[in-house]
């Protein structure tokens, strides 16, 4: 039976300023989790009774370990910054489909946005062939270097310049145009429809993760949707359990 | 000491225990089947069922609130067909009675079913009038004895496996609802279903939810509910199933002894997949504590 | 930048911020002077007084709940007399306004406080109709909009400050009953006030209050008091002040957003007695953040 | 003006099963404090919102400390026991009236009872002249040793036998019948009224520390009673703001 886990952190620290970096030993999740999964982290704080999902960045079989990285954005995200080596911290998981990566596939293009940059760090530690990486950030990137020791092709963007091109992933899209028969992006809802709608006109196909909020996170509660095509007609998927992860054509974006 | 029987009779369907599932916060049990043993819950209530899928709500359907939450689903479902192709096959493996919650926007979507259950394999049925009556511009059907009146009668001439009438909380006088519902045939009543909440996103100034407003579940409410499911067994004598905010056996032995016969644990299930084991073994530990050979001894034994 | 104008007017009546006391959990001010300055206050809400001394509900009186607590004091106050010739005075050497809320067991007894109020310098008039109606068996006034009319209508005949009537949420149709208030002359309407709620002790197997059923306040409430003053701003052209769990000025600003010209702390005074300062120091970061000169601006501006 | 104060936790162990002492490090309150008062402890549990009332056992104001001894009978309680040292904690106070100390009084019996023990022994070291403490336990005596410094005259029951007499306080104080003009009596509300009792029949004055449900504990709401007579009629009271600590001929008993 699956069931609540204790995760121990091991290490917990700022990155750039707002976004952190947890590094949890948890082997029942390290064990199983695959590369785009999430998991469900439980505040101590009982006022907030719903658990807060966070990527997997990276999965240290290993040392039974996994990292996380986040942004402080609200109550339950400030709790977890204030965290310490030793603590423990309840959570669930992992949750969800992941990525599909494909041994056929040689030319990979990974597009990322802000705080959907993490989860793209363990894929792109997983591709065979030809990467290239787009990371788009509103000014303090997170991770190049990371993703610089798997691949040379790292591009990054920031929208004020402070760091590399000044614009978003689209323009350096634009202005670095990859080889590429599949795309893995993940990031804010407007960037992964430009994604999505960028990938189409390319021709190329296209893995998205979507992000909503959530209550119970296994596929039970139907609060978590993802407008999706089902035949002639759509449908809500649950993004929990038939995502994060949606293949570009299933998406429908008119909501 | 043996340990003590927990077995309860709802509308003349025995339940091992009175552990059930509150609709909609546990599918139908496939999920949280990973995470806990169905066979050890008295019964598998269901999401709501319509007559045709239903889409749901646009736009985010979920806010946290203090010890709460708000949810705007707007009852999605797969509709009736799918639902008897893949629910009842799957739910009839484990050894637990199944409650199928119903949904309609309609007495005719009601009725039709609750027809189409007549000859499928399911314990009891859970009349959902919590819906907005569109024929009637949205009221919802629950909110008047007149229209819970009609409703109950109407379905209860063509069900053939006993009736829960489920009861929402937003009205002034719950036990004259759940008068109107037991006279028009209920075999027994259960509540609450979720207080009508809001919750606004002061940044973007809009309302969290897509939908506007939601229901409203979770610990928050339970002294609402428990004061509805008191004020409601003493106002009929058919069994109640008691719910709202129900998170330990502490909660439910609450309910339990403010006269519910049947307690149904939902939000907690999000916190904690094993909530319903836990409020489980919080019931029997209560009983072996105070020497109870029964649960039912307990049942609204509340001293005034 | 300058300060943000706090000013707000309800009912002709100008309140230097919308920040207030909720009636009943701030005596008249004399307790908590001594924690914050009463002069920042909009105005200080005093506890219910009724036409003579009502000695209140005999045993406990308080339960906590999951992030609420219940209260069954039922309006204990020394009466008319000793307040105006107590409370009165000690609020009037502070610059705030004074609101009396006005309890009666019936319509005299109510008249009866408005009349005696007639010369004496009180700025608003709040009239909680959550009373039980002794004449009707009971029924609370505010549940019913004919009861609500009837007495707003007398009630208002009667006094010479502007009346605001403060609603009970325990009803189906809020907007109907602060239509019919309004109707009657109310100049503001308030909510809300507590939702009936019980708790039960196991381990005695009584109800925790002396009274059984009590009032239920804090952060637990605040989705239903903020739906509600939604509703009764889409239903109503008074002012209204909102309340129901307010313990942050976000809170208070989501207030404000879904049409609250006042809002109210209460409970939250318990667990910090300086929260109607945090409140009022957080209402005004908010409108600095997002560069709002005067707080009415963003009044009832929410996105739909 | 006052305000919500922080206490330092200095010392918080278990005294015997269930019952916990906990020294503080809060000077308003130890330079403030009378004997007989109490603060207002707060749970950092956010469900639980309502402070805990806990009476003053000791006052050390040079050192700025005072001391708590309480019993877990709940989940606040529980709470506590479990704050260690150098923890902080939100608390109030000193609050209400505490014991009335006359210097023409020369003969005191003070009676205690269970966890209406340990505000009277801050009392004992203030009194001065002839002292009877009483004090009555479920089982397991805490503190006696600690009146002992202050008189001879300690007389413990136990209603199990395990420890003293026998029985109850009243038992006591018929066994050891007392020199006295008052009367300072903490505990249950049925040892209360017997030590009222007695006391009346005795015709000797007495000071009760009456316990009940609180919310704000400063008077203001109201939900703290205790039945009171006033001229021909009765009132209620409030516990925290004109008790604890009511005299004898106040309280009314009939509820
Ligand atoms: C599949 C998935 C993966 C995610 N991965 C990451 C990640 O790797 N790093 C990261 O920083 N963030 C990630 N997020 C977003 C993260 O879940 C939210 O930022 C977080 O829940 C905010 O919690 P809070 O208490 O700080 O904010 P609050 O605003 O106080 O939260 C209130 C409620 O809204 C929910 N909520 C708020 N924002 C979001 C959001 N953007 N998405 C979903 N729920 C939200 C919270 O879970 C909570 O229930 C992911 C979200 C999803 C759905
Ligand atoms: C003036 C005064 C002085 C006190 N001094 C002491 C002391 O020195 N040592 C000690 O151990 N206890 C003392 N008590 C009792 C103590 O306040 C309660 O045992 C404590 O509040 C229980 O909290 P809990 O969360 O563990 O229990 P729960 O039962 O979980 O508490 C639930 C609610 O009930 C209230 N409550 C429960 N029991 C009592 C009670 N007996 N009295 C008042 N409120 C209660 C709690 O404060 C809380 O609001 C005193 C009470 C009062 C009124
Ligand atoms: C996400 C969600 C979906 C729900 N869907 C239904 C439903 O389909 N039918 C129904 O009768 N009640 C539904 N409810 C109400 C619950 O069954 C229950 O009455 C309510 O949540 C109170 O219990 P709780 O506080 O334990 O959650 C839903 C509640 C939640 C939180
Ligand atoms: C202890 C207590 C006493 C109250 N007494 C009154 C009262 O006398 N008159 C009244 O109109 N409301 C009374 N109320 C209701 C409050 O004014 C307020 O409407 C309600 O508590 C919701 O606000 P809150 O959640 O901020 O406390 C009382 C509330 C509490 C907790
Ligand atoms: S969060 Fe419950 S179905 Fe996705
Ligand atoms: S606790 Fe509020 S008046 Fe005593």
């Amino acid at each position: 039976m699956k069931e609540r886990l204790t995760g121990i952190i091991k290490k917990n620290q700022q990155l750039v300023d707002g976004i952190f970096e947890m590094t949890l030993s948890v082997d029942t999740i390290s064990n199983e989790a695959t590369v785009g999964q999430f998991v469900n982290l439980y505040s101590i704080r009982k006022d907030l009774l719903l658990p807060r999902p966070i990527s997997i960045c990276e999965i240290d079989k290993e040392n039974g370990q996994i990292k996380l990285v986040y942004a402080v954005v609200g109550k339950g995200t400030a709790d977890f910054s204030q965290m310490q080596e030793g603590d423990s911290i309840q959570m669930m998981g992992p949750f969800g489909n992941g990525f599909t990566i494909s041994e056929d596939t040689k030319e990979h293009v990974v597009v990322g946005g802000g705080i959907g940059v993490p989860p793209l760090l363990e894929l792109v530690k997983r591709l065979k062939g030809d990467i290239s990486v787009y990371l788009g950030f509103r000014c303090d990137p997170i991770l190049v270097k990371e993703f610089r020791m798997y691949t040379d092709k790292v591009y990054v963007a920031t929208e004020d310049g402070s760091n590399g091109v000044k614009g978003n992933v689209i323009d350096l899209l634009h202005k670095h145009p990859p080889k590429a028969t599949m795309i893995y992006s993940c990031g804010p809802k407007p960037m992964l429809k430009a994604v999505a709608d960028w990938s189409k006109e390319k021709k190329i196909e296209a893995q998205l993760s979507m992000e909503e909020r959530m209550a119970c996170g296994i596929g039970a509660c139907l609060v978590c949707t993802c407008k999706s095509k089902k035949d002639d007609d759509w449908d809500y998927k649950r993004v929990c359990k038939d995502g994060p992860v949606f293949w570009r054509d299933e998406v429908m974006w008119d909501e | 000491m043996n340990r003590p029987d927990l077995k309860v009779n709802i509308a003349g369907v025995e339940l091992k225990n009175p552990v059930m599932t509150a609709s909609g916060t546990f599918g139908s049990g496939l999920e949280y089947g990973e995470y806990i043993d169905l066979n050890q819950l008295g019964a598998v209530v269901t999401k709501g069922v319509a007559s045709v899928p239903w889409k749901g709500n646009s736009g985010v359907r979920v806010a946290e609130t203090y010890g709460g939450m708000l949810n705007s689903v707007g009852l999605q479902n797969p509709g009736i067909e799918e639902f008897i192709k893949k629910d009842i096959p799957f739910l009839r493996k484990y050894d637990t009675k199944i409650v199928v919650n119903i949904a309609g926007k309609t007495l005719e979507e009601y009725c039709s079913v609750v027809e189409r259950l007549y000859d499928e394999d399911v314990d009891l049925l859970e009349l959902n009038i919590s819906c907005p009556n569109v024929k009637e511009g949205g009221v919802c059907f629950g909110t008047d004895t007149e229209m819970v009146s009609y409703v109950v009668k109407e379905v209860k001439k063509r069900a053939k496996q006993p009736l829960i009438v489920k009861l929402t909380p937003n009205v002034t006088d719950i036990a004259a609802i759940a008068k109107a519902a037991e006279a028009a045939g209920a075999d027994a009543i259960s509540l609450i279903n979720t207080l009508l909440g809001m919750a606004i996103d002061i940044y973007r100034r809009k309302p969290v939810l897509g939908n506007i407003v939601g229901g409203l579940s979770g610990p928050a409410i339970k002294p609402v509910a428990l004061r509805m499911v008191y004020q409601v067994a003493n106002a009929v004598k058919v069994p109640i199933i008691g719910m709202g905010g129900i998170i330990s056996g502490e909660d439910a032995v609450e309910f339990l002894l403010a006269g519910a016969t049947g307690i149904a644990v939902g939000t907690a299930n999000f916190v904690n997949p094993r909530a319903t084991m836990d409020v489980l073994e919080g019931v029997e530990e209560y009983l072996v504590k105070y020497n109870e050979d029964k649960v039912i001894d307990i049942i609204g034994t509340l001293n005034i």
